[in-house]
């Protein structure tokens, strides 16, 4: 646990949008060790995504760094950056961004099937995952046929189905009413301990944030420590 | 004055009867390609008869009975039938048989050298243009050329030529039968 | 590199009930502007087909396909020489045949033709004439018989009948006689008419080679001349080839000399036809290009989700390749099974349709001479498929270049 | 509301801020249907051209009507019959003929010719053949006795200007026995090029010439008409027929060059077809193309309805952008296509010299060359078309774009 | 200024989202008196832009009447609603959402040209109301080529250039960082008091929305009064 296994560098990130400039990312660096849980808070369109984007591979930095085990992945080739995805990565966002046309079960094993495990092994460890999610007997469904709070719980799914060592989730909850949107925090809590997976949650809402292991801000491409900030009114 | 060389030529011929002999055919082209080469004999009394008569490898026969003329090719099995006077008449052959018809004023009459006669014809329709005839010293024939339209000359050169009467030869001699299974292609109109 | 995954999404993207409905009706378009090009090439080309070879059949049925002159210094060999030819590759039959300019002339009128001396016996089995004999016997064409076979047009126009004398007379092979050049002709009875249907029948009249031989001065059985049938007509050039090669003395002559240039404009309609209808399914595939680029455009939340969980580019090609393909293996098959069922019953279709059928008489009766050659149909399909392929290739790059974090951003 | 909705599609239409996609299927909706028009103009006026030469060459050569006496003593008093037949404003002429077919002989070769013997004067009220003669073989036929020969006839028989050849003609025979033909001697005074079969097959001379050729010494065979139009001869023929003093053969140049009349229906109808189908799939893709233009453009839309622009102007808006290129298509193929309505035959001549290959042979074809003639009424049938389809390409997109929910659209992002 | 100008009565609203119904607006009412400002707060999805679509006729409610100056705009036919919109409402929108291909100008005149106003008459309108939002010399430029601030200034004199009677602005300063969007919201201040337009805005940001004549709080699809919350943090 000594090593960090996730480490940004004075990242940059700098966005033309018609004449003006917007930095994003300015100068940034984070530290992630196995098993670490973070939560970063910041306003809408203050840079959380492009953040969590560079950090995944799915965007490029201005300028900066991001290590995984000591190996920089914006140095990678595309064909290696997606195989760095498929294996060490999981991702949620605000939308579930489930495949269509594709049960529960399919979608949630789709990370298998890429990295080309075959399909009654990818299903198996989907229909276990499923289960742990708390949706046993829905696998069939397609995301049309399900609640939000069901989509929700299937995109968690399918991020920790191939035990990737970092989940990136962007406000996970925020397309929820109230009640779903506890729940589906609950799960992700009891899943970051189980599993030996280091998460990092983007969010707007401090009482989420404040049941993460460490909290950081995200104002003007900066991030800084988070202090004890009053409880917004739900 | 009537063209001397007819007169000369009317004259050598008339005292010609008739006459046996052997021939040599040969036949050139335009160009003097030689085209065919034939031997055979003929036998002619004047006015109307005569009967030429070609062996191999070309045999074929050509008779007149004083009206129709008959021509038999034996490889095609067929004898062709024409009227004397129809094929004759634009044909210097005529002058061999009646010297003194007035049909020799249609052509023209030279003497080119002591025994070589020349003659041509201007009808635009006739098949020949110029026949030549050489005459021994006896007045016996010994060449006879004949050019047509398309260029070609035929030679026939005489030999064993023997003067003959219409005596010689038996009334029917010149008569025509019509081999056995050979087609009549009859062209007398 | 090919992984049953792509297959899978892609096959599920293309038979999935698209979301935009419209991305359903434009894919529709791109599919039936294929088959609609693949439809017609297959049809309209099997029709021209059909005319090819039934020129070539009446036509290089009555004129020789080939004719060898043997010369004379091989004549004592000549039937093991004819044996050889008998088992060249594409030839069908060798009969004796020899062919002279000439004309036919009745009483009514008179026709330059060409006198055609065969052995009816030996050629029975392969002439068309033979086969499409109207009146009288074909066989009667007995040696010194001095029969004849003509054309009923011919005939008609000679306005004589089986049984009447026409005189034949050759061009060449005059016999010169005191009065002049007498041309080689012999009356000959007309023993049979036919109808090849071909536009060259009156051009011909049979005899028996014998009586040839004899009009042409040749000792009867002095047969130097033989008509070599081919199965087909069309690929002369390679017999002609290995003929040249293992006879150097022989001397060959073929129909391109007469009809060349005939077959040479048949040929040349056929490939204008081809171009112009190949444009229909070149513009049609422009088509599955519109279509595949809405997919992927509709699609792309879920290209950028698929790339999060480490999909590479060269899957995503393959995911959309594979989806692009399949509409147009779907427009090539239709196409082909439709156009397949089109040009067989093309025929009861027309007259059904009541559509009148060409000048040409000959048609009338059974109606659009059709002949689908296979290796055509296979050549229009996979031609299809190729310019379906090749127009997934942009949209399909697209897709693996669209920019995940683009798109995640403004969800 | 109509001009705003144009100004807006035409905007939209001419913006290349599009996204580098639709500019790519919109160009490749407008190449299509350009090509279409193009190409569809181009085989209308090759048509059209066929049809000129078959009425001007090939139809100013051979007769168009042929009235010939069925007895033998031939149309005597021919004048005076082509004297009242000119009164119909339908026949341009008459001219009296006597012809012979035969076979000429020259070394081995034997060609089949038709020759006729005309009247020199009374024949320019009838046939065009002075432009197919050169100028000194005019003269020689009028004062010399003597042949023009088709020009290909006599190459194949390698005759000369000044050559004598013989022509076979039959002898007819009243009780049909086979007479031998006869051999007639013919000086050859000129060759006729028109380029097509007939340089192969005829044959002129003088009337009196093949009066004596053939027996027709009182009257003549038979007259020749001129009509005006050409292409309904057989009618016209029949009518004049029956109406002639004297029992007459009916006869008039479809029977032998119909077929090519046809030929050229049949081909005009087919392309018309397949083009028509290459425009119809072309715009197709202009629908695809209104389709991503409506899809980029849903802010706008929104914003606009929400502006209250109503929405049959919204579907004017989108109809006038997907005309554009039905426009822009259509205008560049008929620019092309009447370009080569103009021009085609020089660039095929061209083609040909540079490639050295004779496309059309002259003697499968009836001429030797590619003509073309541009008529516009075909050019404005192919556009109209181009458009109406191209403006029924539009309708399904443009009504698409009136059903964008704005509240969807703008309350989202 | 006795009757009110525009007024909702027992609004309803119910989204289908897959398995479950969504109920957005739940028997809402709201009486707006002429060139009366309000603003109306409420976290992101709870129904603020589906309350401002039905005002402006852009989204039919599932139950309940709109009614302005004592009709109901959802009776009238479309081309009546389009013709309402063009005549008496103005929309701002967080997204400037202004004509790419076309200028600030004719952005700004396109509702007058809309009520087939002559291009000169609308221009100079245009032109004028550029100056008062402070873009005198910026007429000729495309979106493209504006600023973020620029081009929510050209929103605004678009929504505003033929007098409505009523402006619905929706987050119109969501997008904008902090110091353009305080000088943008100046504005609509300024405009809000010159003119006789009655104003709804809607925001999250209290700061913001207590500048108002009244604020009202959407929450589980009812308008409750604002009462005087404690500032968020900024």
């Amino acid at each position: 646990m000594n090593n960090p296994i996730f480490e940004c560098k004075n990242l940059k990130k700098v966005y033309h949008d018609g004449a003006s400039e917007i930095v994003v990312l300015n100068e940034l660096d984070l530290t992630l060790h196995a098993a670490e849980n973070i939560a970063i808070v910041g306003s809408s369109g203050s840079g959380k995504s492009s953040l969590l984007h560079i950090m995944g591979a799915l965007d490029s930095p201005t300028s900066g760094q991001v290590l995984f085990n000591g190996q920089d992945i914006h140095q990678l080739s595309e064909q290696k950056q997606a195989l760095f995805r498929n294996k060490n990565l999981g991702f949620v966002y605000q939308f579930h961004h489930l495949l269509g046309e594709f049960s529960a079960l399919e979608n949630v094993a789709m990370p298998l099937l890429i990295a080309k495990h075959s399909m009654a092994s990818a299903e198996k460890a989907a229909k276990s995952m499923l289960d742990r999610v708390g949706l046993p007997h829905r696998f069939k469904h397609k995301p049309s046929e399900l609640s939000g709070g069901e989509r929700q719980r299937v995109a968690i799914a399918r991020a920790l189905v191939h035990q990737p060592n970092l989940v990136l989730a962007d406000e996970p909850t925020g397309n929820l009413d109230a009640e779903n949107a506890a729940a589906v925090f609950d799960l992700i809590l009891q899943l970051k301990n189980e599993l030996s997976t280091c998460f990092v949650f983007v969010t707007h809402d401090l009482s989420l944030a404040n049941k993460m292991d460490r909290q950081f801000k995200l104002s003007s491409g900066q991030l800084s420590k988070l202090h004890a900030e009053v409880i917004e009114h739900g | 004055i009537a063209n001397s060389a007819a007169e000369l030529l009317k004259q050598k011929l008339g005292q010609l009867s008739g006459f046996s002999a052997q021939f040599e055919q040969e036949v050139t082209d335009r160009d003097g390609q030689v085209v065919q080469q034939s031997h055979g004999y003929v036998e002619l009394i004047q006015p109307d008869k005569f009967r030429w008569v070609t062996a191999e490898p070309n045999e074929n026969t050509l008779q007149s009975d004083g009206e129709t003329v008959w021509f038999y090719d034996p490889f095609v099995e067929q004898v062709t039938a024409y009227w004397l006077k129809d094929t004759i008449q634009s044909n210097p052959i005529l002058l061999l048989l009646k010297p003194n018809s007035n049909a020799w004023d249609a052509y023209q009459i030279s003497q080119q050298s002591e025994s070589v006669f020349s003659i041509s014809t201007q009808d635009e329709q006739s098949q020949v243009v110029q026949v030549k005839l050489v005459l021994s010293n006896k007045n016996a024939l010994s060449s006879l050329s004949i050019l047509d339209k398309q260029g070609q000359t035929s030679v026939y050169r005489f030999s064993q030529f023997s003067a003959q009467q219409a005596s010689d030869f038996s009334d029917t001699h010149f008569n025509f039968e019509l081999p056995a299974g050979v087609e009549l292609d009859d062209q007398r109109q | 590199m090919f992984n049953s995954t792509s297959l899978f999404i892609a096959h599920r993207y293309s038979r999935g009930s698209h979301s935009n409905k419209f991305i359903s009706f434009i894919t529709f378009f791109s599919v039936a502007g294929i088959s609609l090009g693949v439809i017609a090439l297959i049809t309209v080309i099997s029709v021209m087909n059909g005319f090819e070879s039934e020129l070539k059949k009446r036509i290089l049925g009555v004129i020789p396909h080939m004719v060898v002159q043997i010369p004379d210094n091989q004549m004592n060999e000549r039937q093991e020489l004819l044996d050889q030819l008998k088992q060249q590759t594409d030839v069908v039959g060798v009969t004796p045949f020899q062919q002279e300019a000439g004309l036919v002339q009745s009483p009514q009128d008179m026709r330059a033709i060409y006198v055609q001396g065969i052995d009816p016996d030996a050629s029975a089995k392969y002439s068309i004439i033979a086969s499409n004999v109207i009146r009288g016997e074909f066989n009667q064409l007995k040696p010194r018989a001095y029969n004849v076979v003509i054309a009923q047009p011919l005939a008609d126009q000679l306005n004589v009948r089986v049984g009447d004398k026409i005189r034949v007379m050759l061009a060449k092979g005059s016999v010169y006689t005191p009065m002049g050049r007498m041309p080689v002709q012999r009356n000959f009875t007309v023993s049979a008419t036919f109808n090849a249907g071909s536009d060259v029948d009156s051009n011909v009249v049979l005899i028996n080679i014998v009586d040839l031989n004899r009009m042409l001065r040749k000792k009867q059985d002095e047969l130097n001349s033989y008509r070599l049938y081919l199965d087909d007509a069309f690929n002369l050039n390679l017999v002609k080839q290995n003929l040249t090669q293992q006879f150097p003395g022989l001397k060959v002559s073929d129909w391109r000399a007469t009809k060349g240039e005939l077959f040479e404009a048949v040929k040349m309609e056929k490939n204008m036809m081809w171009m112009m209808l190949a444009l229909i399914i070149a513009v049609a595939t422009f088509n599955i290009v519109s279509a595949l680029v809405m997919v992927v455009n509709d699609k792309r939340v879920e290209i950028a989700s698929l790339k999060t969980i480490g999909m590479t580019n060269r899957q995503l090609i393959l995911v959309f390749v594979l989806q692009g393909m399949y509409k147009g293996c779907v427009g090539a098959v239709i196409g082909t099974v439709f156009g397949i069922l089109l040009t067989f019953n093309l025929n009861p279709i027309m007259s059904l349709l009541g559509v009148g059928v060409f000048a040409n008489p000959a048609y009338a009766m059974q109606g659009l001479p059709i002949d689908l050659h296979w290796h055509q149909v296979a050549y229009i399909a996979s031609s299809a498929i190729a310019m379906s392929l090749i127009a997934t290739l942009y949209p399909a790059y697209r897709a693996a270049k669209t920019n995940p974090a683009e798109i995640l951003r403004y969800e | 509301m109509g001009n705003l909705a144009f100004k807006i599609g035409l905007r939209y239409a001419r913006s290349q801020a599009h996204n580098r996609f639709i500019r790519f299927i919109s160009a490749s909706s407008t190449i299509g249907i350009a090509l279409g028009c193009c190409v569809l103009i181009w085989v209308l006026s090759a048509m059209n051209g066929f049809e000129r030469e078959l009425k001007n060459r090939l139809l100013s050569v051979v007769p168009h009507i042929e009235f010939s006496a069925v007895n033998a003593t031939g149309i005597t008093d021919w004048q005076s019959i082509a004297a009242n037949l000119t009164q119909n404003k339908e026949v341009l002429g008459v001219a009296p003929f006597v012809r012979f077919s035969g076979l000429i002989q020259n070394q081995n070769a034997l060609k089949p010719v038709e020759i006729r013997g005309i009247d020199w004067q009374a024949e320019q009220q009838v046939s065009d053949l002075k432009s197919y003669v050169s100028a000194n073989a005019i003269a020689r036929f009028q004062n010399k006795e003597g042949v023009i020969l088709g020009a290909g006839l006599a190459e194949s028989l390698n005759l000369s200007i000044g050559d004598n050849f013989d022509v076979l003609v039959p002898q007819l025979d009243k009780d049909k026995r086979l007479l031998p033909p006869k051999s007639i001697r013919f000086e050859l005074i000129g060759l006729l090029k028109t380029g097509g079969q007939l340089d192969h097959a005829v044959g002129f001379t003088q009337l009196p010439l093949a009066a004596k050729a053939t027996g027709w010494t009182q009257g003549v065979q038979g007259i020749r008409l001129k009509i005006d139009d050409v292409f309904n001869a057989s009618k016209i023929a029949n009518e004049l027929g029956y109406s002639l003093p004297v029992y007459v053969y009916v006869q008039d140049w479809t029977r032998q060059f119909g077929h090519v009349y046809n030929d050229i229906q049949l081909v005009r109808s087919i392309m018309y077809l397949i083009l028509a189908l290459v425009i119809a799939v072309a715009c197709f893709n202009i629908v695809s193309t209104l389709v991503m233009a409506v899809n980029e453009k849903q802010g706008d839309i929104a914003i606009l309805r929400t502006m209250g622009m109503p929405a049959n102007s919204v579907v004017q808006t989108f109809m006038l952008q997907g005309l554009y290129h039905g426009l822009l298509g259509t205008s560049v193929g008929v620019g092309f296509g009447v370009l080569g309505g103009f021009y085609l035959s020089d660039w095929l001549a061209w083609f040909e010299r540079l490639i050295g290959f004779q496309f059309l042979s002259s003697d499968i074809y009836f001429i030797d060359f590619l003509p073309t003639q541009l008529v516009w009424s075909d050019v404005w049938i192919t556009a109209v078309v181009a458009i109406v389809m191209s403006l029924l390409a539009t309708i399904y997109p443009a009504l698409k774009a009136a059903t964008v929910d704005p509240a969807q659209v703008v309350g989202k992002v």
